[in-house]
């Protein structure tokens, strides 16, 4: 299945550096992805408010120095990202199903 | 609770001192003469208690016996818990006092009420509750205090944002 | 400015009935505004009904009673026409004050 | 967080699956009908709820919990948006700086005509609701417009609603393929899931109104609208549509729009075209 193929890949992706803590860089990278995905899915006006919190709190952590949890923060944010852009891609016909005929 | 600010308290010893004149003066008292408590001082002590228990005792300062002619009408659940319409109404006479006590609020005196005579017995308003609770209320009728409970479930509202 | 005090009162004759709204907070104290400050206890604590030089009807509330606070009683012994003095006054010191014509 | 994706997947492609199958009528029509869209809608529910009468749908939870009506009951025997009323109409009759007030803006003085917003603006190409019209005209009166959540713009569309109370909501769409496009953009958002929690309003207001969500009974989408503003004791405070739609986004969990914005005048228009008969009740109170 498409889904399935990019989440084979992000788990062999994460279990490569999982030895070294996730550094700065790191960070900065998860959280540009991070960041695209969610203004992408801000132009499609179909923005969670979970993404914003959990991006915020990617800062946080960043600003905390901890960039283990801000990496993670930061992927998780993109993973809410793409699915709100998954969902208002795949309503766009969706919602007739539910619509009173 | 915040104690109170200066010029209240000497608001309120005016008042004592005009409700003393009043006692004097009058020949017909207007209430009833109930327990010292239950005139028109306002009963800080009872307010401030955390308990149902305690809150009665410093209000009335003996126990009630429960009696169906006390009628409490409260829903069984509260739409919101900021606004419950609660009301009494009984078949006691010459009832002098009529208070409600929620429980599980942090303080669980919520309102008592004088009546003179003449003024019917019985109340409606509508209380806070903190949470599914028991809600007490007791009439104070020629000097003993008869009491009703209903149980009323509160929760928050909505499905979580 | 319009008292914060609405009241309806009629009577059947014998029996008045009467109905109170008052404008006011009742803050408990106990709760926080956005920005994390507890918001001060300020609620009516003491709210009397006088007919005829007579206190028919005295409430001593707590901080249960709720926002925009609302009672309802009935008293025997006024007319219409009679006047009601409704007044109350909070925590901080502050009140307010109005008479109504039984209707 | 993977598990919620492979789920809103699964429950989408069975949506998919089922729309192929179940919608002939969307083959053959292409084109917009809101008269037949507005007739389906009343007769889904007035078929779900038989024992509702038609113009009960207006008071939302109360036509679904008869505990609930009698608290309300109660409660509307002095109802807390007196206030919001009383300050509605004195501000409607104080005039502005330059001396004009509300009633110089609107059609027999904003009396009596909440039911027919909002319009089809046809110089404008948009939908105008009450609480659009209200800040225009402050802001041709050189006044600050009001916010769209708070309590001045409730005050004024209370007292503006106490004027329409019990004429039927009168919503027209004119033949004009704009019109026709924003009550189709209305309709498509009111049945569009979004949020993390992936509802849409029909999840809540056309699937299971009269059930709960906690302590609050759901009310039906027909005539959700015709009680507004409301009183709600949730925000010991009055409500506008604009106030209702944003707090209804962030409990889904989506990130609400401007107020006012397109989406929210089009659903406005949708919902309120699809009452069209039933009576106006605001101002209102809800839990």
């Amino acid at each position: 299945m498409k889904r399935s193929l990019p989440l084979a890949m992000l788990l062999a992706l994460s279990l490569a550096p999982a030895a070294r803590a996730a550094n700065e860089a790191d960070y900065k990278a998860a959280y540009a992805t991070a960041e695209a995905a969610s203004k992408e899915a801000a132009g499609l006006r179909n923005q969670w408010t979970t993404t914003v919190t959990t991006l915020a709190a990617a800062r946080k952590a960043a600003d905390g120095g901890d960039f283990d949890r801000a990496t993670a923060a930061a992927r998780e944010a993109e993973a809410l990202a793409k699915a709100s852009i998954f969902q208002a891609n795949s309503e766009k016909d969706a919602w007739k199903a539910m619509e009173i005929r | 609770m915040t104690t109170t600010s200066g010029p209240l308290a000497t608001r309120r010893l005016i008042l004592q001192g005009a409700a003393s004149v009043a006692l004097l003066g009058l020949g017909n008292l207007p209430f009833a003469p109930a327990h010292a408590a239950a005139n028109d001082k306002y009963p800080e002590e009872a307010f401030k208690q955390k308990n149902e228990a305690d809150a009665i005792k410093a209000l009335y300062g003996r126990n009630a016996e429960p009696s169906d002619k006390v009628k409490l009408d409260a829903p069984e659940i509260a739409e919101n818990g900021g606004v419950v319409p609660v009301s009494v109404t009984t078949t006691l006479d010459k009832v002098s006092s009529i208070s409600f006590f929620v429980a599980e609020n942090p303080f669980a005196l919520a309102a008592t009420y004088k009546f003179a005579e003449g003024t019917i017995p019985g109340v409606a308003n509508r209380l806070k509750m903190a949470k599914t609770t028991k809600l007490v209320a007791i009439v104070e009728a020629d000097g003993k205090l008869y009491s009703a409970t209903k149980e009323v479930k509160v929760t928050v509202g909505g499905c979580g944002g | 400015m319009a008292s914060s005090i609405r009241v309806r009162a009629t009577s059947n004759g014998d029996i008045t009935e009467v109905q109170a709204l008052i404008q006011h907070p009742m803050d408990t104290g106990l709760v926080k505004d956005p920005k994390g400050e507890v918001i001060p206890a300020h609620y009516i604590q003491q709210l009397t009904f006088e007919c005829n030089g007579k206190d028919v009807f005295v409430a001593d509330w707590g901080t249960a009673v709720s926002k925009d606070p609302y009672v309802k009683f009935s008293f025997k012994g006024a007319k219409k026409g009679d006047d009601l003095k409704i007044s109350w006054t909070d925590n901080k010191g502050a009140s307010d004050t109005t008479t109504a014509k039984i209707a | 967080m993977k598990t919620r994706s492979a789920l809103l997947l699964g429950s989408l492609s069975a949506a998919l699956v089922a729309f192929a199958l179940t919608s002939p009528r969307v083959v053959a029509a292409d084109k917009v009908d809101p008269a037949a869209d507005a007739k389906a809608f009343q007769n889904f529910f007035f078929q779900k709820f038989p024992e509702v009468k038609h113009e009960d749908f207006v008071n939302g939870p109360y036509s679904m919990n008869a505990d609930m009506k009698r608290q309300w009951q109660e409660k509307e025997e002095f109802p807390p948006y007196e206030f919001a009323l009383d300050a509605g109409k004195e501000m409607f009759a104080t005039p502005f700086k330059n001396g004009k007030t509300y009633a110089d803006c609107f059609p027999n003085g904003g009396v009596g005509i909440r039911q027919t917003y909002p319009y089809f603006d046809e110089k404008e190409g948009k939908v105008v609701t009450l609480e659009l019209a209200l800040n225009r005209c402050r802001e041709a009166n050189g006044e600050q417009p009001y916010s769209y959540v708070k309590d001045e713009m409730a005050s004024l569309t209370a007292y503006m609603a106490f004027t329409s109370r019990g004429k039927p909501m009168d919503i027209r769409i004119p033949d004009d393929p704009r019109a026709l496009a924003a009550f189709e953009n209305g309709k498509r958002y009111f049945y569009t899931r979004r949020g993390q929690m992936n509802f849409s309003c029909a999840s809540c207001h056309v699937q299971s109104p009269g059930e709960r969500i906690r302590a609050e009974v759901l009310a039906p989408a027909l005539g959700i609208l015709n009680a507004m503003p409301i009183y709600r004791s949730e925000w010991s405070g009055m409500g506008t549509i604009s106030r209702r739609f944003v707090t209804c986004n962030s409990q889904t969990r989506a990130v609400p729009l401007e107020p006012q914005s397109d989406e929210y005048r089009d659903v406005e228009y949708f919902l309120s075209y699809v009452a069209n008969g039933l009576p106006i009740s605001g101002p209102g109170a809800r839990p």
